[in-house]
């Protein structure tokens, strides 16, 4: 789950990193009372799950709170790669800002650590640094079990030559950041840019965090930040049910168990011509109501023109899965073709079922999807 | 021979009592594999499918000499298992459990290292030895002894492979599911070091998919430590990239994260790699 | 630093474990509106930092608030141990108890990690237990890094034979006894006895803790538990000073560095026929006002005769500690005999300042300690 | 020969610029040993006493190969220092620093292990071989080359027996102090072995003191792998019973924590035991 950008700082904030002072707005008449309060020199920023806000034009300068209003307005129902602006952050201006700094943790999936990275090449462009210039990103590991050490940090600040008047406040910084990321069970925590401000002090001016969703179980305060609003209807069901789905562009529905087999579905889908309508993997241990709630989310979606199921049981039962299948067609007016391709544990007693209910099934994986290919094109004619 | 797993594999079922250790304890007694003990707080001096329950590992290891555990408890409970069973003497522990938060694995992988135990999964089917042991989720019928050693991060997509080199009569020596978690126990690498040991293994199929850099790690290996012939199929080539939250992932990762860095670096490395599942099993017959 | 039992029990309670209702009282009228405010039936429990407290008088059961008003007023400055008991606690009776259990964290020296002990067989005669019937505690070792896990309580508990419809409470008991260790640096936490009330309940119905000294820096809190009236004044101003100092009997003060050489000053002390009349270590690092101190605080004690000073510079230096001598003497108007031992780092320069002010050393350990004694007996003529 | 520390020791001061550390820097340089670094954060490029400041532990052995590091900083900054050293590469930790909690050092010990690494201390004069190099406080005055290899948990008390044999003539392979915490890197066991081992020292003296069961085990240890002669003194025959609080102490110790058990233990395992630090000499003459 990923954390909204005052989100992330008001966390970060809390584990002693320095942030501007803000406050988040939902109207023009909020923008303009935030940006009062803060003396009227201001940075509206849009609130939206997405990268490249900045081009977008979701980031202005206000210098009074009538622009802040002006700018409010104009910002909030911007529509960015695709997601509505319906909030945006009233921070106060950073004047005279001396240096950048990128600074973020993360897990580092090789070596099965969190790992710190800092460069004094912050900004926009990072990732073309990481490219070009990787000398100038400075890493750490940190042992879960002793913490991030002040020698660590010592060594990112001496590495970045950073002034030797910041790192014991660079130290408090790093250590915010990470206990950040640890309390809350986050995948990454990233501060870009971390500035030196016109007086000589860090502060965090954006923020990003992603929570693992497998640990969002221990932190019902993280939950209640989720922004449904960003989330498309059908996402969140198949979410609220334990089913994870992505919706696509193509024609053919797919409902799958597992998140390799799904993909690779989806390329054989594509190799035969075909356009997948989805991503949906119905997950180990999925039961017949799973099924069944999985398959209303797909067809929910106009553009589906064929459904194939492609299930290989094995903590997943092919009873289960038939069962959750007719249970689903029973309620639902479904007038789009299906493939069903069943295999594995309990697939005899699955296929039975199926067959009662005169549905279509294949046997490989190859000629599920040619069918299913077939078939989606029949409909368009 | 074969990896991990055989006729002298002593299995304990941790979670024994639940809905999925049940079902699978008894596929795994139906199957022929030596399940010793099951694991339950509370439900010692039960009797399941056959199997004698212990309150602890430490318990079912001195009673009965369980060497491998696999572990079907829920997520929240799941570390406290795995814990416990490196605790209680556990050499090698098969995790299927799935949802693990990855902070808990990080800690878990460094405990459970320095203690030299092998973990494989979690998030994962687990592994069989044809007609020796199926130790996990694997349906039994899908596999059948025979050369090829099959190691996967993904679970129905390795059933997929395995069932069509069964219906074309090329059999297995062990099939390995590692998971697909950002931080789990055992890499590409840990089991490919094991296959090219193997005297009985011919050739090895690696099933990889996007994200995380362990197939281009492998492909490093394989290049410089492996004499034994590799085909590969990676998923995910048209999965669409997801919105991406900050630049970290991308330092890290840069471009080897998607299935064409890892078909690249796997080619480079002298590993064919096959375009669609169905298409493996001419490649290696 | 230990605590008194309240105080212990007190923190037990904030991690979750069950006490007794009861508050502590200083004085009889206290005692009595305490004894009301819980119903009347009472334990009243002298508060004194040793044990064998029970056997001396100091635990009574009252039955009406005027019982324990007179309770309270008879152990309220009692004599236990050389302590006066200047507090009680009153507790609420817990009635029908079903069984005592023992239960203790402390730290393992020899497997160098926490341990926690539990036995069915809690109560007074643990000791014994200990020794006659070993298998009857049941031990597990904590990896600090992991924490406590339910299935070393389950173990602890199974082997208890503890009915199993508490091995959740008894978890949740052991889990917050274990945070309370953790969490204030403790080197002892102890439940004893642990017991199964009349209700079928796990309670803590005594408390005992004891606090590592060296980490009392990041625990303010605990210091200001720390109950200075049980410390002997020498010993508080020692302590203040960083200067490690136990009271003893004999009539020779010894001022050395390093507690093994101490303890060995003293053993030949005692060989050559003298009482010592206190251990005192200087420590490392000892600054010359710190010396000076420390000789303060040994000529207080009006039983000493004569003082020893035996000094080997390492990290301590001899031209400090001989500063120090000289400017303690300026100060006190000793009449006592000493003599001066002092050897290693800068004693070459510490020697000439004492010989320049007339002290009398020594060289080997023996010699000096035979003159101390002689120098002690002369003063008894 | 000699154990731990001579003049391949490359060593490292960290808390170089402290009281302490300047001092005994000073001294250690002056007694012929190899200092080659210090580190103190933030004093990078400056140099004290002929040796080269770093920032990080990191630099200074990337710059100077230092193998071997002793530890001078406050308490609470030890830990830090610690881990820096062992992340940073040094093989072999002296740490002088007294105070340190032992829940850290619990955690320490823990991490020092997992990375093999090997501490001495805290709360310990640290080592010295003769005429090679000296790290720590142990006065070099007092040392001399010899067949005698001296290991204590006292510190001072370790001065005074190293005096008198040096006085006496008898010289010294190592004198190392392990220091007196209830929890800390080495034990006796672990320098008697080395002791054993080493073709140079003919004889050991151990010097322990009351508290814990160290020397117990220590006593099992020579019992049954020590071919050479040990003489030991335990300091504390005199010393009061605490003021002891709970039972749990007793439950683990029983009577080993005191002189006497000790004492009875290194008798029965046919180690001499002297009566005062002055007839130890005589012994080993």
């Amino acid at each position: 789950m990923n954390l909204h950008e005052y989100q992330a700082k008001r966390l970060f904030a809390k584990e002693g990193v320095p942030i501007p002072h803000g406050d988040v707005a939902s109207t023009p008449t909020q923008a303009r009372a935030v940006a009062r309060d803060l003396g009227g020199k201001v940075v509206v920023k849009a609130q939206v799950l997405t990268g490249g806000r900045g081009k977008a034009g979701g980031v202005k300068l206000a210098n009074t709170p009538d622009e802040a209003e002006a700018l409010a307005r104009r910002i909030l129902g911007m529509n960015i790669k695709g997601l509505t602006v319906r909030k945006v952050l009233i921070d106060e201006q950073s004047p005279g800002i001396q240096q950048e700094i990128y600074l973020a943790v993360l897990i580092d999936r090789a070596r099965r650590l969190p790992m710190m990275m800092a460069s004094a090449a912050g900004g926009m462009d990072i990732e073309e640094v990481a490219e070009t210039a990787p000398e100038k990103i400075f890493r750490v590991h940190i042992d879960p079990n002793i913490g991030l050490r002040q020698y660590q940090t010592t060594y990112l600040a001496s590495g970045m030559d950073l002034p030797q008047n910041l790192w014991p406040d660079f130290h408090k910084v790093a250590a915010g950041l990470y206990a950040a990321f640890l309390k809350n069970d986050a995948s990454l925590a990233e501060i870009n840019p971390l500035v030196i401000t016109g007086a000589g002090k860090l502060m965090a001016l954006d923020g990003k965090m992603s929570i693992d969703d497998n640990a969002l179980y221990r932190h019902a305060d993280l939950e209640e930040m989720r922004d449904v609003d960003e989330e498309p209807p059908a996402e969140q069901e198949a979410r609220l049910s334990g089913v994870n789905y992505i919706q696509l562009d193509g024609e053919i529905g797919c409902m799958v168990n597992g998140a390799g087999l799904a993909m690779a579905t989806m390329d054989i889908i594509k190799l035969f011509g075909g356009e997948p309508a989805n991503f949906l993997d119905i997950g180990g241990g999925a039961k017949s109501d799973q099924v069944a709630t999985a398959l209303r989310i797909i067809l929910s979606d106009p553009r589906v023109k064929a459904v194939l199921f492609n299930v290989f049981g094995g903590i997943v039962r092919g009873d289960e899965v038939a069962r959750g299948i007719i249970e689903a067609l029973s309620q639902i007016d479904a007038s789009v073709p299906m493939v069903v391709r069943l295999l594995g544990t309990n697939a005899e007693e699955g296929l039975r079922i199926l067959e009662e209910a005169n549905m279509a099934t294949a046997t490989t994986l190859s000629e599920a999807a040619q069918k299913a290919v077939q078939l989606a094109k029949g409909v368009q004619r | 021979m074969s990896i991990l797993v055989n006729k002298n594999t002593r299995l304990l079922v941790q979670g024994i009592t639940g809905r999925e250790g049940s079902f699978h304890t008894q596929q795994m007694v139906d199957y022929g594999t030596n399940v010793v003990a099951g694991v339950r707080a509370g439900k010692g001096g039960e009797w399941i499918h056959g199997v004698p329950v212990f309150d602890t590992v430490q318990e079912a290891v001195e009673a009965t000499g369980a060497n491998t555990s696999v572990v079907y408890v829920p997520a929240r409970f799941a570390a406290d298992a795995i814990y416990e069973a490196a605790d209680g003497g556990i050499e090698l522990i098969v995790c299927i459990t799935e949802r693990i938060p990855v902070l808990d694995m990080v800690k878990i992988c460094g405990y459970l290292d320095a203690k030299n135990v092998r973990l494989v999964g979690p998030n994962c089917p687990g592994l069989i030895t044809p007609d020796e042991a199926k130790v996990g989720i694997i349906p039994g019928s899908i596999v059948m002894p025979g050369p090829i050693g099959v190691v996967s991060r993904s679970g129905t997509l390795t059933y997929e492979v395995v069932y069509a080199l069964t219906s074309r009569g090329i059999g297995q020596t062990t099939c390995v599911g590692i998971g697909g978690d950002p931080v789990n126990g055992t890499s590409f690498i840990d089991v490919l070091q094991m296959f090219e040991a193997d005297s009985e293994t011919e050739q090895v199929i690696m099933i990889g998919e996007i994200g995380g850099t362990d197939e281009e790690k492998a492909a490093a290996y394989i290049a410089h430590h492996m004499t034994k012939r590799v085909t590969a199929f990676i998923a995910g080539r048209t999965a669409p990239a997801g919105r991406r939250m900050g630049h970290a992932g991308a330092i890290v990762e840069g471009k080897s994260g998607t299935a064409e860095g890892k078909i690249a670096a796997l080619e480079a490395a002298g590993v064919r790699v096959a375009a669609n599942p169905d298409e493996i099993v001419g490649m290696v017959a």
